[in-house]
């Protein structure tokens, strides 16, 4: 299908640019067909035996855990949710979490809000990856969890845990701003139980 | 005399414990696999809005940029001579008066020259 | 309240302007052949009682075998309305001239056409894909668009 | 002697603090001022117009509060008012009065986000989104009240409304509409006369009234370049020429008017509810309609003023349960067409008070 021989477009735009990055959304969609498991291998490992390394480790954990700063990155209406939470009245400052970082280099925690379509994925991918450790994502909405609504569209990701490993999963279309605070709490208990003091591949 | 500042050496003591704890705590934790370590090459890569960065950075800017920063570091650079001359304006009379103005008055100069010169224009 | 202008009258005037390029208008509607589609446009935005300014919107349907163009023009002055459609028969290179020269705010709304079923808008300035990314195989909102 | 200088290209990109979710505009910069800039669009392209000809009529009612995310009543009017048209469907007095009290409540709440987010991009970090969110809580509260949901309310049904309102609705509305001009007076003192926002919005981002309607824009974008369209007057749908309101149109189309348009608009719809309250009738509030809508063969194209602009819905039909072709009218879209025209030759910093000025939602730009 050639394209007409449309005058010289004075509009700027980069058709270069635009199909590196077309090639870049169908890289990923070839790669990401498969669900990432959760990272859930510190739930049942039994805490630190040597008690100078298990009050260390509940020191370290309670620290990281009451004060994880989520990114600014908000996709569809349940940012609009996850604002409401961080206003005044369902105030996420309780938990210390009120600093919305617009960049993820000063971020711990992506909340995944609202629908992921195949284009932002490798945008989504590079936030996560760009993330500081140790870095965790909940998956905020029926549409970051399974695509939801749109699960079966041709331009929609079925479920974020195809491109990024999630911790925490809150349905909900939007989940109601209590249920995005139930959700923080439960990856606080989650964080809690990490044990620190060993070699092993990232959190 | 000298007696009377010991107290700053104890500054100093603690301006060096500081710097050095700011900078070996992290490697301390990094050593202890407190900060996990998970280099890959996004990580390493420009941020910028989620995309990748295109284009190079290192570029020739619009020069009145520079301008403003010059004359930016003159006036800096004269009200920290001020300081030591404001704290002790009574003990020093009228002599240090005088001699502040004139030190003012060069400056001023340097500073009109570059106004009439345009050089503060942001076109 | 906004006039439903009557389209015979309309199709009267074109035909006068352009002879043979209204196939056939009722109800509020006008069916033009897709060559006389930029000159309509001009003629409906400039002719004198009429002066259609305001490009409500700009959409395309599917009918398996033809595609249709829905231009839906309002004048605010007079605050009446009038639909202009166009029927494109071709359906391997669907093509048509582009109102951007008339209308600036089709700009985006064509190249959502072009995007999702194909059709070509010959001189618009930026045609390319606006809402999927550049590999995409397909036309999504074509009837016979496979998964 | 005037030094070449060299531009670079800059993404303000999908994941960006001020656009409004998840937008694009590749600038090419020279130092700050724009040369150039393209807006990309399709992150939240959900392909919606594909997937509600799949469904039945009323099952793409859900489709409609996923649209424009921060007035999910209005896009329910839209479409029920669109269906209503193609399929003949006369609504009950009450339910068409109910309908338009929860509209105006949504343009309240629409438009202050609108101005709450226009502050944040002009630099007051959060402070007055934090009011704008004091009051939008309230009216989230009014919505739980009758529907039972915060921000998808999927509360019109073809034909009327799900729920009738409870008892203890009208006196907390009663009070609402009280108290919400004693609290725009107080963003009145806190923004209008701020000398940092009448210098960073004045005379910035002009758009002449001959662009607006050569861009088809629509809403406070083309009223506050003084066009007086409004579809409310213009085609009275619902039961709007029951009630006398004015429309606020203002003449320059800079940022501080798009602003002011937005700040006037919410004391109109409050005038318009206080109405609504006094002449609500009883009676039933759900007309009869088929448990299976089959609309007779035909095209309608239904249309309502929503808080960003002429939201209309274009409805084809073969006579089959589902739509054979639903197309959206995106205000949000449309008012963006002008972008590139406004923000050529301007600092960074204008652009995005003028992008967040237009108001937009993404939802409804990608659909």
């Amino acid at each position: 299908m050639e394209l007409n021989n449309q005058p010289q477009p004075e509009v700027y735009s980069d058709k270069i640019l635009d199909k590196t990055e077309g090639e870049g959304v169908e890289f990923v969609k070839q790669q990401h067909q498969i669900q990432i498991e959760d990272p859930d291998s510190w739930q049942n490992e039994e805490s630190n035996h040597n008690f100078i390394l298990a009050s260390a480790d509940a020191l370290i954990n309670w620290s990281r855990s009451s004060s994880v700063w989520p990114v600014n990155a908000g996709l569809a209406c349940c940012a609009f949710e996850m604002i409401s939470t961080a206003s005044s009245r369902f105030d996420i400052s309780r938990f210390g979490m009120e600093i919305f970082r617009p960049s993820p280099r000063q971020a711990d925690l992506l909340i995944v809000n609202g629908t992921l379509t195949w284009k932002m994925a490798p945008q989504l991918k590079r936030i996560y990856e760009q993330m500081a450790e140790p870095k965790y994502v909940i998956a905020m909405g029926s549409c970051a969890i399974s695509g939801g609504l749109f699960r079966n569209s041709y331009a929609v990701v079925p479920g974020v845990n195809k491109i990024i490993p999630v911790d925490v999963y809150i349905p909900g279309c939007p989940p109601r701003p209590e249920a995005l605070l139930y959700g923080i709490q439960m990856l606080h208990k989650k964080i809690k139980k990490q044990r620190n003091f060993e070699k092993r591949k990232s959190a | 005399m000298l007696t009377d500042y010991t107290y700053v050496a104890y500054y100093l003591i603690a301006a060096f414990v500081f710097a050095g704890g700011a900078i070996g705590l992290p490697i301390l934790l990094r050593y202890f696999h407190v900060v996990p370590r998970n280099p890959n090459a996004e990580k390493y890569n420009i941020y910028e809005c989620g995309m990748e960065t295109t284009g190079k950075t290192w570029i020739q800017f619009n020069f009145r940029y520079y301008f403003y920063a010059l004359i930016f570091v003159t006036l800096d650079v004269m009200v920290v001579f001020l300081y030591p001359w404001a704290v002790q304006l009574k003990q020093l009379g009228a002599t240090a008066l005088v001699t502040i103005l004139v030190f003012i008055f060069i400056i001023a100069i340097g500073y009109i020259y570059a106004w009439k010169k345009k050089a503060l224009e942001w076109n | 309240m906004t006039v439903e202008l009557q389209a015979t009258e309309v199709a009267a005037k074109l035909e006068a302007a352009f002879p043979g390029c209204t196939i056939e208008s009722s109800g509020n509607t006008i069916v033009i052949k897709d060559e006389f589609a930029l000159k309509a446009a001009t003629f409906l935005k400039n002719a004198a009682g009429l002066d259609f300014n305001y490009l409500n919107f700009l959409t395309a349907t599917d009918y398996q075998t033809y595609f249709e163009v829905i231009y839906d023009l309002v004048s605010l002055e007079h605050n009446h309305k009038l639909v202009l459609k166009i029927k494109l028969n071709n359906r391997e290179k669907p093509e048509l001239a582009s109102v951007t020269g008339v209308w600036k705010g089709a700009d985006f709304q064509e190249r959502e056409i072009f995007d999702l079923f194909g059709i070509n808008f010959t001189g618009h300035p930026n045609l390319k894909r606006i809402f999927l990314w550049e590999g995409f195989q397909g036309y999504p909102l074509r009837k016979d668009f496979k998964q | 002697m005037a030094l070449k200088t060299e531009t670079f290209l800059v993404n303000a990109g999908p994941q960006h603090p001020s656009t409004h979710g998840v937008f694009r505009m590749r600038f090419i910069l020279d130092g700050e001022v724009i040369q150039d800039v393209e807006p990309v669009f399709g992150y939240l392209h959900r392909g919606i117009e594909k997937l509600a000809e799949g469904l039945t009529y009323s099952q793409d009612m859900v489709f409609t509060d996923r649209l424009d995310y921060l007035a999910s009543m209005t896009n329910n009017q839209a479409y029920a008012v669109a269906v209503e048209k193609l399929a003949g469907i006369q609504v009950p007095e009450r339910a068409e009065y109910l309908r338009v009290i929860m509209a105006e409540l949504m343009r309240i709440s629409s438009h202050l986000m609108g101005v709450g987010f226009l502050t944040n991009d002009i630099g007051a970090f959060l402070t007055p989104l934090l009011y704008m969110y004091r009051e939008r809580e309230k009216i989230l509260d009014l919505f739980d009240m009758v529907c039972g949901q915060r921000l998808t309310y999927n509360y019109m049904r073809i034909g009327g409304v799900s729920q009738d309102i409870p008892e203890e609705f009208l006196p907390a509305l009663k009070k609402f509409t009280d108290t919400l001009p004693r609290f725009i007076e107080e963003y009145e003192q806190l923004l209008a006369t701020n000398e940092i926002l009448l210098v960073r919005t004045k005379n910035v981002g002009i758009l002449t009234k001959e662009a607006a309607i050569n861009y088809s824009t629509a809403g406070p974008v083309l009223r506050a370049s003084g066009v007086k369209w409004d579809i409310r007057k213009a085609e009275p749908y619902s039961v709007y020429n029951r009630f006398n309101f004015e429309i606020p149109t203002a003449t320059k189309g800079d940022v501080y008017d798009r602003y002011r348009i937005k700040i006037e608009e919410m004391k109109q719809s409050i005038i318009i509810i206080k109405q609504a309250m006094e002449q609500l009738p009883q009676g039933e509030i759900q007309a009869k309609v088929p448990k299976v809508l089959r609309p007779p063969k035909g095209e309608a194209y239904g249309r309502i003023e929503g808080p960003k602009g002429e939201l209309g819905f274009y409805l084809v039909s073969d006579g089959a349960t589902n739509p054979y072709r639903l197309h959206i009218r995106p205000p949000s879209l449309l008012n963006l067409t002008p972008l590139r025209e406004l923000v050529i030759g301007v600092k960074i910093a204008d652009a995005m008070a003028i992008f967040g000025s237009i108001d937009i939602c993404m939802g409804e730009v990608d659909r």
